[in-house]
């Protein structure tokens, strides 16, 4: 296979598939929200810390903007946007919400599929596993406390 | 966050992967991406073209020998080492990984771009650095293996050469291994670390403090002696924002000692 | 995490009021629907990139940017050049010599520090605005930079605005009581040689952003961002442009946090409306991280030099005088503002009665400062809590006893302080109570004990903050007498629609503060309807015709001034509704009507009955034969104005803020000797914010503002080497807690409500300088060493402990 | 950053200072060189890429003697230019006759790094640029050699 500097991919993400012209250089991120338009998924930093982007592909939790969009090539991706079911709120979103743990909301699409994996992975996570596994999220608004009480609350 | 036109290239064969490379001086591998795709959204560092590693499934993977010998491929994830049953017969490799960043880099992030990026911040190179560690790395000349003290040469340089790829990772039997950073905060970037392993005699190395992995192997393993061969180095760590030199000076003898503390069950 | 109840002070069940409401906000955010502003697209639109300094002084010799503009995909650039003979220099707040300062949307002639925007390319993809950003050729001749606002002054020193003649940008000096006396009745007068606030902010998370359109036809602009201070911007931007304010339109939805850090995009937001005028088409311009982190809203950075403190014996604290020196980095875009903000906070907590503060603000070769999360009060509380523990150590006296001898007192409510402002209520030392209860202070000393036996060295710390709420602006002219700017004030539209929806407009511009609750909950009370029959628009649009002078959500302020709008609408539109009903029901006095059930009835005969909806419906659609003089329109709008009256300008005295919520937060830490690191073992976080609209929203703020406090403390800095490169740029460096970072957290609160707010509330969310203050105190505990910083690194702290060494 | 130090020749001053003089030869001593241009005897421009391990760094360098005393001292002014980075150095060595015909550099260099890869951390640059200038030294002492053979 050679190498070239654009190509087509196909991804499927929240059941939807779509094919599309790619620049090799283009983040997974920017592909998601400014080709496909689901800017649910958000952009916090310039080095992979804040986790606002995470995904899950093909199973497993990344930041998208740690992935070329060529390297989704036939991926199954899951994003913020495919966690209701219609205007039935998830288990996680719900206690989000009931627990006040999100404010501007910027970080919450990455924050709820970080804990979306864990749940699935951890079913019942202490606090310090839950902890661990938002690591890679960032948050400014909450100090983390009620994200934490949250998923705890989401896994009982 | 934006790249520099980039190809790239998704080789089906370590062959095919090697022959890009060879071809072309500007062609870098992609393994985890962790690293590399932030140097390149700075454009600090831009290949010209990226041979993406991920579709080589003989670079992945972990062989527990009879011998208690670990064959690591170097497309195998963080998270890949931790959940292995195999990797558990030198239970630091999990311990240390699982301390990477976060989950969803080390979801992605590789043992092998870890020690071929040599970041001064990466715990990898200096805890294979103590292990005793031997790399493969594949050319067209064929396989040839380096050992850790002939590995590392820079801050993002390696003996890896043009047209070559670090296949695997071959970590000898031991148990008795400690590793000891101090971080920004919780498991944060790293201000300075040190890895430690007894295995027949007391090897350290040191991280953060120089362009590669600071090896030592003190007379004995008591703190006192641990200390003094920090001190033998005479490290001339660099300085940034978080320690000066004299602090990561001070920090590699406690961090060695703390290290040497582990492999020796003394903590 | 353990919380401790609010003592209910007398919140009606029945009352929406004091409810833990679930936010209206979320059900969207968390399904990724909010619209923020870098989600926003227009057909054709050019993707903005800014080239920037890599020098952090240096003349500007040339330009050239013609390879930018031949590149594949650019639609055009923009220089300063072209915006020095487009526009006029930024109106300046501050008097001379820094009225003299020339600012303008991008660097004209030279360049002031590094990151500063110099050329904008605009490109039909962001790659391509990127790529040729590179094209364009800039020499410079390097010049000198200065990042310590301590040499700022020194002879021979480079000027960083010639046109002010000098690098000092405003001085003042701000004097109250009789310091001789004061000084002549002390026992002891405690001396300390300097004393540093660093340089950080609030790093909210989504960085600024526009999506800026022009209509050619009006001349009018659609300015789509999530600048939190619209008004603010419009005063600095209308003129600059040479534009009356109604050509800027201020678009917001979702903004993804702000904390002071997102009033000053005025400078890009120009360069926007000038290339959308140039290139007539829309404009996209997203900042990322390492632009931020380079360029936008730094906190202020602030010495205490030479500071004399007057105490008695028994620790009765008298006064103090100290010289300030303020660095605001390259340019004036809201300062010199902190150079009076802080003088809402003058005495801190403390009674003492003789201040006097020399104040001296300069330009360095760093990022300009703006507001930030605890504005200037932050670095003066600081200040006034370190006086109190290092006079503690001098005078050998209990750091709680100290405190407690000199809080102003619960009975001495409301108090005036010696320049003139009036805390409305609360009770400081029941606070602090609840802190050393909540972490279990008498258990301290045993807890030290162990510490020990496992080589750690433990300490303790208490913190405190004021949040001063509802600017007074006339404070401004403490900075430039002639500036005609007074008093504050914010709006809310309350209308009752065809279908009887009861639609909420605010001026606000919130970025995670929920106002869309808690508006609807202060409706609800009054119309004695359910929130979720309230629609609270979300965001702001000044074509909505629903804000004033000061909208915007900034400086702890909506709980009187945003829901003290929305109560007088809500108000209006129900004295309409009873108008109106009467006069349906063939004029059925007022008082023998109720609200109830979404509608209004008469109270003796319940069956009479008209719901809001028919309501809605006679006035916009079914209004023949209702009398000539009913002057009902059921769509309100009211303008809340704080009662407050012009300070005195020559001595420096009135009342700045209406009201004083307080934080008081204790922390205990153990530090591992051998390497400085330190763990947060315990934290107890107290609030008192007066009347509570929705509890779980204040709590929300009390730990948002403590984490940032947790992070400022340790970790978070905009360190610059000698030449003015950032050495934390971006977040791999510049290290903001996650979430096994945080401490566990104790929560407690009272309630005391202000007198002076319409709903016994007070504006918060300002809470942080108290934890900063309370890492400060618990090192200086553990390690015997002075703190003289507000930054405790590991490093810092493993110095200290060498130094006592 | 200011990184200094000695370095001894086994070789006359004379050759020594050809070497460090002679455009031609410094090239060779120059990490990537790619092309290099000698304007006159004081000013020279290279076009480099520096070898990173995450993709070479190419940088347009002009350097311009600044102060001359043949045959011991010499300061150069470097200014580089790259995409991703502005390098400004100045350097300056002074040559001794040292014990057996051999003869002794010392050296300091003043660099300065700014744009994106200023902004990866001292940690990483610091290194780097030791690491640059040791092979600077090497290969310079290889060029001292050869001219001294030839």
């Amino acid at each position: 296979m050679n190498a070239t500097t654009e190509r087509s991919i196909t991804v499927t993400i929240n059941g939807t598939t779509y094919e599309r012209e790619v620049e090799a250089r283009k983040l997974l991120i920017h592909f998601v929200r400014d080709d496909l338009d689901l800017t649910g998924s958000h952009i916090g930093c310039d080095t992979g810390n804040c986790g606002a982007c995470s995904l899950i592909v093909d199973g497993t939790l990344v930041k998208s903007c740690m992935m070329l969009a060529v390297q989704a090539d036939g991926a199954t991706i899951e994003s913020v946007e495919g966690l209701a079911d219609g205007d039935e709120l998830s288990k996680l979103q719900e206690s989000f919400r009931a627990h006040h743990a999100l404010q501007c909301g910027y970080c919450t699409p990455g924050m709820l599929m970080s804990a979306t994996a864990l749940l699935r992975a951890n079913p019942h996570p202490s606090d310090d596993e839950i902890k661990k596994a938002l690591q890679g999220n960032i948050c400014r608004c909450t100090g983390y406390w009620n994200i934490v009480e949250a998923v705890k609350a989401a896994a009982e | 966050m934006l790249l520099r036109e980039v190809a790239y290239a998704r080789p089906a064969s370590l062959a095919e992967a090697l022959e890009i490379l060879a071809a072309d001086d500007g062609a870098r591998a992609l393994a985890g991406g962790q690293t590399l795709i932030n140097v390149m959204k700075a454009r600090a560092g831009s290949p010209d073209t990226l041979v993406d590693l991920s579709a080589l499934d003989d670079l992945k993977g972990i062989e527990l020998g009879s011998d208690g010998t670990l064959e690591i491929g170097a497309m195998t994830t963080y998270t890949e080492i931790m959940a292995s049953s195999e990797a558990r017969a030198r239970p630091i490799l999990g311990d240390v990984c699982a301390q990477i960043a976060d989950v969803q880099v080390r979801n992605r992030g590789t043992i092998g771009g870890n020690v071929c990026t040599n970041d001064p911040t990466n715990h990898l190179p200096p805890l294979l650095a103590a292990l005793r560690a031997q790399f493969t790395i594949a050319g067209d000349g064929g396989e040839r293996s380096v050992s850790s003290d002939d590995f590392f040469l820079g801050v993002y340089l390696t003996a890896v050469g043009a047209g070559e790829l670090l296949t695997k990772i071959t970590i000898p039997a031991g148990r008795n291994d400690g590793f000891a950073a101090v971080t920004l905060g919780v498991e944060g970037t790293c201000i300075a670390s040190a890895a430690a392993s007894l295995n027949g005699s007391m090897r350290i190395a040191l991280g953060c403090v120089d362009a590669v992995p600071v090896v030592l192997t003190p007379s004995s393993d008591d703190a006192d002696a641990v200390r003094q061969a920090v001190r033998d180095a005479n490290l001339d760590p660099p300085s940034d924002v978080h320690a000066s030199s004299d602090y990561r000076r001070h920090l590699a003898e406690v961090l060695a000692v703390r290290a040497v503390d582990q492999a020796r069950g003394a903590v | 995490m353990t919380t401790v109840a609010p003592e209910k002070t007398a919140v009606e069940q029945e009352t929406w009021a004091g409810q833990n409401v679930p936010r209206k906000e979320d059900r969207r955010l968390v399904q990724g629907q909010g619209v923020f502003v870098d989600d926003v697209k227009r057909h054709g639109m050019g993707y903005l990139h800014f080239v920037r300094s890599p020098y952090a002084h240096a003349h500007i010799t040339s330009i050239d940017v013609s390879a930018a503009e031949q590149h594949p995909g650019v639609y055009g650039t923009l220089t300063g050049e072209e915006v020095a003979a487009l526009t006029d220099p930024f109106f300046q707040i501050a008097s001379v010599p820094g009225a003299n300062v020339k600012d303008y949307a991008l660097a004209v002639g030279k360049v002031r520090y590094v990151g500063e925007p110099i050329v904008a390319v605009v490109a039909e993809t962001r790659e391509a605005a990127r790529d040729a950003s590179e094209l364009v050729e800039v020499e410079y001749e390097p010049l000198d930079a200065i990042t310590d606002a301590r040499h700022a002054q020194d002879s021979g020193v480079p000027t960083i605005h010639e046109d002010a003649g000098g690098n000092l940008m405003w001085e003042g000096v701000y004097e109250w009581g009789d310091l001789d006396a004061a000084f002549a009745e002390a026992d002891r007068v405690v001396k300390i040689d300097e004393l540093h606030f660093h340089r950080f902010n609030s790093t909210p998370l989504e960085c600024d952003g526009a999506l800026v359109e022009y209509n050619r036809g009006m001349g009018q602009w659609s300015i789509t961002t999530n600048n939190q201070f619209p008004g603010f911007a419009a005063i600095m931007m209308g003129p600059a442009m040479k534009v009356g304010l109604d050509k800027l339109r201020f678009v917001t939805q979702d903004i993804g946090g702000g904390f002071g850090n997102k009033i000053t995009s005025h400078p890009q937001l120009v360069a926007c409306c000038l290339l959308a005028r140039k290139l007539n088409r829309p404009i996209q311009w997203t900042e990322w991280r390492t632009d931020f982190h380079m360029s936008m809203s730094h906190g202020n950075e602030r010495w205490f030099q030479e500071t004399e403190v007057a105490v008695k014996d028994d620790g009765t604290l008298l006064g103090f005088r100290t010289k300030a020196l303020d660095d605001a980095g390259a340019y004036l875009r809201y300062e010199p503002l902190g150079g009076v903000i802080w003088a809402q906070v003058t005495p801190g907590m403390y009674k003492w009665k003789h201040i006097r503060v020399d104040f001296t603000q300069v330009a360095t070769n760093k990022a300009p400062v703006s507001p930030n999360r605890g504005y200037s009060r932050m670095q003066h509380l600081w200040f006034t809590e370190r006086i109190i523990d290092i006079v503690a150590r001098e005078l050998d006296l209990d750091p709680v006893e100290i405190r407690k001898r000199n809080y102003v007192r619960a009975e001495d409510m409301p108090y005036t302080t010696p320049n003139g402002c009036v805390y409305d209520s609360g009770d400081y030392a029941q606070m602090l109570d609840i802190a050393l209860e909540l972490i279990d202070y008498p258990s301290l000393e045993a807890k030290r004990a162990d510490a020990k036996t496992r080589g750690k060295l433990l300490g303790f710390g208490i913190g405190s903050t004021l949040d001063s709420g509802t600017n007074n602006f006339g404070q401004s002219r403490m900075i430039n007498p002639e500036l005609q700017f007074s008093g504050n004030n914010e709006v809310a539209t309350v209308k009752l629609d065809i279908f009887g929806e009861i639609v909420v407009t605010l001026g606000t511009t919130p970025q995670g503060q929920g106002h869309e609750t808690t508006a609807s909950q202060v409706v609800a009370d009054i119309l004695k309807c359910s929130v979720d029959d309230v629609f609270v628009r979300a965001g702001h649009d000044s074509y909505w015709n629903s804000h004033a002078g000061f909208s915007g959500t900034y400086a702890s302020q909506f709980a009187v001034t945003g829901l003290s709008a929305v109560k007088g609408a809500t108000e209006m539109l129900r004295e309409e509704i009873f108008k109106l009903a009467g006069a349906v029901f063939g004029g059925v006095p007022a008082e023998a009507l109720e609200l109830a059930d979404g509608g209004i009835r008469i109270k003796e005969n319940p069956e009479a009955f008209l719901p809001f909806m028919a309501c809605g419906a006679i006035i916009n659609a079914n209004n023949a034969g209702l009398p000539e003089d009913l002057g009902v329109t059921l769509n309100c709008r009211y303008v809340y104005r704080p009662p407050f009256e012009v300070p005195d300008v020559e001595k420096k005295y009135g009342n700045l803020t209406l009201t004083y919520a307080t934080q008081i937060h204790a922390a205990v830490i153990e530090i591992d000797p051998e390497t400085g690191y330190y763990d947060i073992v315990d934290y107890a976080a107290v609030d008192d914010c007066g009347k509570r609209i929705n509890p779980q929203i204040v709590e929300g703020q009390v730990m948002g503002a403590t984490a940032q406090a947790l992070g400022a403390a340790v970790h978070e800095i905009y360190e610059y080497d000698a030449d003015g490169n950032l050495l934390t740029p971006n977040f791999y460096d510049y290290h903001v807690p996650h979430a096994l970072d945080m401490p566990p957290l104790k929560t407690g609160s009272i309630e005391s409500p202000s007198p002076f707010t319409p709903l016994g509330t007070k504006g918060m969310g300002e809470g942080g300088g108290a934890g900063i203050h309370a890492i400060c105190a618990a090192v200086q505990d553990a390690t015997g060493a002075i703190v003289t910083g507000s930054h405790n690194s590991y490093q810092r702290v493993w110095r200290l402990l060498q130094e006592r060494a | 950053m200011i990184v200094s130090g000695e370095r001894t020749f086994n070789a006359p001053r004379d050759a020594v200072w050809k070497v460090l003089n002679d455009p031609a030869s410094m090239a060779k001593t120059m990490p990537g060189v790619e092309s290099f241009d000698v304007h006159d005897d004081k000013r020279w421009t290279a076009n480099v890429k520096i070898p990173l391990g995450l993709g070479g760094l190419k940088m347009k360098i002009d350097m311009e003697k600044i102060e001359e005393h043949e045959p011991e001292h010499a300061a150069l002014n470097i200014k580089g230019k790259g995409v991703g980075a502005m390098l400004s150095m100045q350097t300056s060595f002074d040559l001794s006759e040292a014990d057996g015909a051999a003869t002794l550099m010392k050296w300091a260099a003043d660099v300065k790094i700014a744009g994106p890869v200023g902004s990866m951390g001292q940690r990483v640059i610091q290194p780097i640029v030791n690491q640059q200038v040791s092979h600077v030294l090497s290969a310079l002492e290889r060029e001292v050699q050869n001219a001294v053979e030839s």
